[in-house]
């Protein structure tokens, strides 16, 4: 199926509203609005959006701490990212973590913990429920390429791979773990590279074009949901701002930064729409007011939300 | 808790299998996974001939990787199945221990997700030599974790009860099979569905002088030394069989201490920091005012776990040992 | 114990910076391992500056690899060097806790060969919304396994002698160093050589009322504590800063509990099987004559560290709870 | 350095005294007479024997629970061999462990333990020293292709890979982890294929052939020593017996025994060196009549040896 023109226009809107989310969540926490760290999306946009855009509403997703795009595709709602920012009673977390990690089987979301990539394994056990049960639906799951070092990426894609479970496999490779390159993370140009070792397809994709993001998702997805197993798909991206909002990220040098500025994702895909005449600036103006409005609402019907008590503490260890 | 309770003796093991067996049968959610479960039936042969029964589908040989393992099941748990995961050896879970301790046991606190997760492993030492990489009691590492439960079974009735509690249980259970008792102690075990809900201690045998609070092969010594006393030395031993580490039975242990005002605690892992410290703890906090002497501990030395039987016997706590120190501390 | 000892007052972060570049300075041997510690110096900054210094192949940028990390560092310890492995947050070695508890900490036991590796993590709670992944306090496992030494120091000063200590001890140390210190802990230090030797507790207030054993954050909360109630109350409390955890000075803490007949063990880790367990247990069955009263527990809740101000205030004990316990305990 | 003809008798002759120690060993634990559990490298001689014999007297061995031969090449007697498997109070473990967990860094030998597959990041970690200090000193670890699906392996060889460590890694591909066979360990054809996803070389060799074992170990540790960094190298072999002593192994089909005994590695380096007129029956009479006086006279002496002590349990757990 390809993407109609509505759907292209969605792609973009989903970015910006992925943006104005999180570049108000950044002057948030800069005023000490919000609990716990930061970590953004900021110059990724493309592949949470595109990844999860190019899915099923039955489909599962276990996402990385920078992929808000997917949580909105998915249907979470801005005021839901604030309250769980800002660890209100009534979010997600409900104060007891923090971050976007953000937990819903009913909307198919696995909720990620901080050490990575735990999520990985656990969207191949949803896959292979999928599988077991004969059910077409596919687990989507997204890490970095500092992530892909470890043992658990390792187990899990593998295992992923000898069980032909229907599990798309999405590496963001931003070009930094922290302040570590991809030099000192592996060997190889790429992290598609280790595809042919776990014996599955590997694509790697211009991860600030949402459209190609979209087309090798959708690609990886009906492959596994005809019983074609998982997909590694590299993602070729640039993490924009520091690490979390307290690194000042030093040490990146200015002209990567430079590069990778001027290939900003929505800037992107708002030409190619503008070019195909699905874009004008009235519509860029009106989209702009739209999303701060909706933010500005979001936050403050977050903020008017009520804090956790004390005793919340106590509550929910275990399942009655 | 059962019906159709006609009584067989059965081995541990046997009971073991009845369990996964009949919720294999009532239930299609369950599914087993692990390293060697399907064809092979597992290295101490639990699910022989299940694969023949319920297919390579619901009995999956997995590749070795303990994280995925545990990892995948959790995913899978998350989405309406039962996994039951077979970790090979109680001493390979540190192999996969992360997931178990920062994802699975931390979902239904964070985001209000049951995770109906069975990990199965056969644990302890076995007085045959097994090593220092076969023979762990890893409780205490999961004790310290909150979210998740753990099971030790000490007899052929309980291996099935808590096993088969554990498979309903709503949360990630760790089952720590005692495989000193796989084929060594037969029992009376009901024939159809028998569930012993978590968390309560059995009155093993009741007594007046002392009590000795014990859990997984333990248990099955406490008895026979109890058996010793009360032969030859005329001491009346309570038994308390803890059966369940998380959550424990502590109104049971503390109400046995209140009747006899004596207590040792007994445990094969390592003394330090072992759960025996949690037990000995709360009865020195909470049953202080009961306490005729002190609450003692006897657990497994504090040194890696000895290959040679000779080291091996030195290791461990038998029935001589707890006969020992029972008649000291009735004596204080 | 310290040489050249002209004191100036450090923070507790100066304190550990200090210990490791006297390290690298004195000995060849000696190199930094871990992930983000070169350029980045570290998420607690604690290395910054290192690299300039030394050079990359003494401070090694490893990729996201905690286990073998460790596995790493314990083969460079075999063959003379002396590895220092930072994990970036305690709660990242249950990702490398199988090569520490199987291979690492049985090597000696085994096979006779000394392995000196020192294991640095931040560790525990901070007060400011870390949450459930980046607060952990995980001492309570390591010392449930022989073979690894664990120290949790409490003050600048032993901050840099316990790690100097650490890195000179032929044995794997596991250095727990307390975040919620590193910046807001001042105190003076020996600018010299300086060994706090492992294995001695502090009696770091003397008092007569009662003992209160702590250790890491909780040693400094006890602190506080003791002075409310001192200034407050009129209650004179003995705290006693365990220091190291393996081996625990048993002899300190049984002779301060002699002296007072009191005892209130404070630590900021789960309560179930927490190492207070540990010393809680030991207090009751080795000085038990001496116990006017029980022994009383403060920890961490059994619940995951929760992330919001609210609720973590709620899960840990602070000072006022600390003073809580002690005046109902004087009252019994 | 080609292998002289007193080499490659050499090479023989220790594959020769692998199962001839193996065998007795076999035996013994029939009868109960050793401690824990026996695995045997039946029909996989070739491997620990070649591969040891390409290094150096300084490099260091961190081998696996089949390799008997490495152990013998670095000069472990066979009489330590039987009172280790003893758990005499005077072999290398004291009682305390079992198996060939033999460590001895006077020889350059890491001991193993169960957990699979340990020695691997140790190794890597060994080679890293020599590195810092530039030794021309390289470490070689073994480990089964069962044992490669683990995130230890992934982790210890990618670090190896980027640190570019004098390391030769040795894949033991013996048809069956256990009761599992390749195809649910992995989805490739080969371990082999997962050299380019680490960046490093990777030769898959018959492990049969000891002479092409050696001569792939003595390149890769010649490399490794060159600051080439790691090499792994698949030998290709059949595990002969069952994975352990109390193991059948009803799982493998007999072809696959049949086939692989018509290759068994010791007949197959006698044939090529009576045709290079370097071996013949004279000499083989003599050479089993020495190792059968060799190994009889070690296990008359091992359990001569003393028992542990119970109070023995308590020492050695710190180093003083
Ligand atoms: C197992 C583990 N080790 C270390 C960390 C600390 N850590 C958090 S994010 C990060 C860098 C991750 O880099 P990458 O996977 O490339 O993702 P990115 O942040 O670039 O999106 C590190 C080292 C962790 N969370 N988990
Ligand atoms: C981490 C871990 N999981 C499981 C085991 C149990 N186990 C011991 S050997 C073995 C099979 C190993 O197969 P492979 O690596 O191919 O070596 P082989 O025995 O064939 O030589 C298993 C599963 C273990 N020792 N360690
Ligand atoms: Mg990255
Ligand atoms: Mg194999």
């Amino acid at each position: 199926m390809p993407l109609t023109p509505d759907d292209r226009r969605q792609l973009y809107r989903f970015m910006c509203l992925s943006r104005a989310v999180e570049d108000a969540a950044w002057a948030l926490a800069g005023q000490g609005r919000l609990v716990g760290r930061l970590y953004t999306s900021h110059g990724q946009e493309a592949i949470p959006v595109g990844a999860a855009y190019a899915l099923r509403p039955d489909d599962v997703i276990a996402p990385m701490y920078r992929d808000m795009g997917m949580h909105l595709v998915r249907g979470v709602a801005p005021v839901e990212v604030f309250a769980q920012y800002m660890g209100k009673r009534g979010s997600s977390n409900a104060g007891k973590d923090s971050g976007l990690h953000i937990g819903d089987m009913a909307r198919g979301i696995v909720g990620m913990i901080s050490v990575l990539p735990d999520s990985l394994p656990v969207a191949v056990g949803v896959a292979l429920a999928f599988k077991l049960r004969r059910e077409p639906r596919v687990a989507l799951t997204s890490f970095g390429e500092g992530a892909a070092s470890t043992g658990a990426f390792h187990e899990a894609v593998n295992m992923a791979a000898v069980m032909k479970v229907p599990v798309v496999l999405v590496c963001e490779n931003n070009g930094w773990a922290l302040s570590t390159p991809p030099e000192r993370e592996f060997a190889t140009a790429a992290i598609v590279d280790r595809a042919p070792a776990y014996g599955i397809p590997g694509v790697q994709v211009d991860g600030n074009d949402v459209e190609a993001v979209h087309a090798a998702v959708a690609e990886a997805a009906a492959r596994a949901r005809a019983g074609g197993g998982p997909t590694l798909i590299e993602c070729l991206t640039m993490r924009m701002r520091g690490h979390s909002i307290i690194d000042p990220a030093d040490y990146v040098p200015r002209a990567q930064l430079d590069a990778w500025a001027a290939r900003d994702p929505l800037a992107g895909q708002r030409e190619r729409l503008a070019a195909a005449g699905l874009w004008d600036d009235a519509r860029e103006a009106a989209l702009q007011a739209e999303l701060r409005a909706e933010v500005d609402a979001a936050v403050h019907a977050a903020e008017a939300m009520e804090d956790p008590l004390p005793g919340d503490v106590h509550t929910g260890v275990f399942a009655a | 808790m059962s019906t159709g309770s006609a009584m067989r003796t059965l081995t541990y093991h046997e009971a073991v299998r009845e369990a996964l067996w009949q919720a294999m049968e009532a239930d299609p959610a369950v599914f087993l996974m692990g390293e060697d479960i399907a064809a092979y039936g597992g290295v101490y042969k639990v699910t022989a001939g299940f694969v023949d029964r319920f297919g390579a589908d619901r009995v999956i040989d997995t590749p070795i990787a303990e994280n995925a393992i545990i990892g995948a099941a959790t995913g899978a748990a998350l989405v309406g199945m039962r996994p039951i995961a077979e970790i090979q050896f109680a001493d390979f879970i540190a192999c996969g221990l992360d997931p178990l301790v920062n994802m699975t046991s931390t979902i239904h606190y964070r985001w209000g997700q049951p995770v109906p997760l069975v990990v199965r492993a056969p644990a302890g030492a076995t007085w045959a030599s097994a090593g220092p990489f076969h023979s762990q009691s890893p409780e205490a590492w999961f004790a310290q974790i909150p979210g998740l439960k753990v099971v030790m079974p000490a007899t052929p009735a309980d291996a099935k009860g808590l096993l088969t509690a554990a498979i309903r249980d709503p949360n990630p259970v760790i089952v720590l099979e005692q495989k000193y008792l796989y084929r060594r102690l037969s029992g009376p075990v009901p024939e159809g569905e028998h569930v012993v809900p978590l968390g309560r201690a059995a009155v093993a045998r009741p007594g007046r002088d002392a009590t000795v609070v014990a859990w997984g092969s333990m248990a099955f010594k406490a008895l026979e030394a109890a058996r010793m006393l009360a032969d030859g030395d005329g001491i009346d031993v309570e038994v308390v069989d803890l059966r369940t580490i998380v959550p424990w039975d502590r109104d049971a242990v503390l109400a046995s201490v209140a009747r006899t005002g004596r207590a040792v605690v007994v445990y094969e892992a390592h003394r330090t920091a072992g759960f025996g410290a949690e037990v000995a703890a709360t009865i020195a906090e909470d049953g202080f005012a009961d306490l005729d002497a002190p609450v003692v501990r006897l657990a497994g030395l504090d040194t890696p776990i000895p290959a040679h039987p000779v080291l091996e016997a030195a290791y461990l706590p038998d029935e001589h040992a707890i006969a020992d120190a029972l008649r000291r501390l009735v004596a204080y």
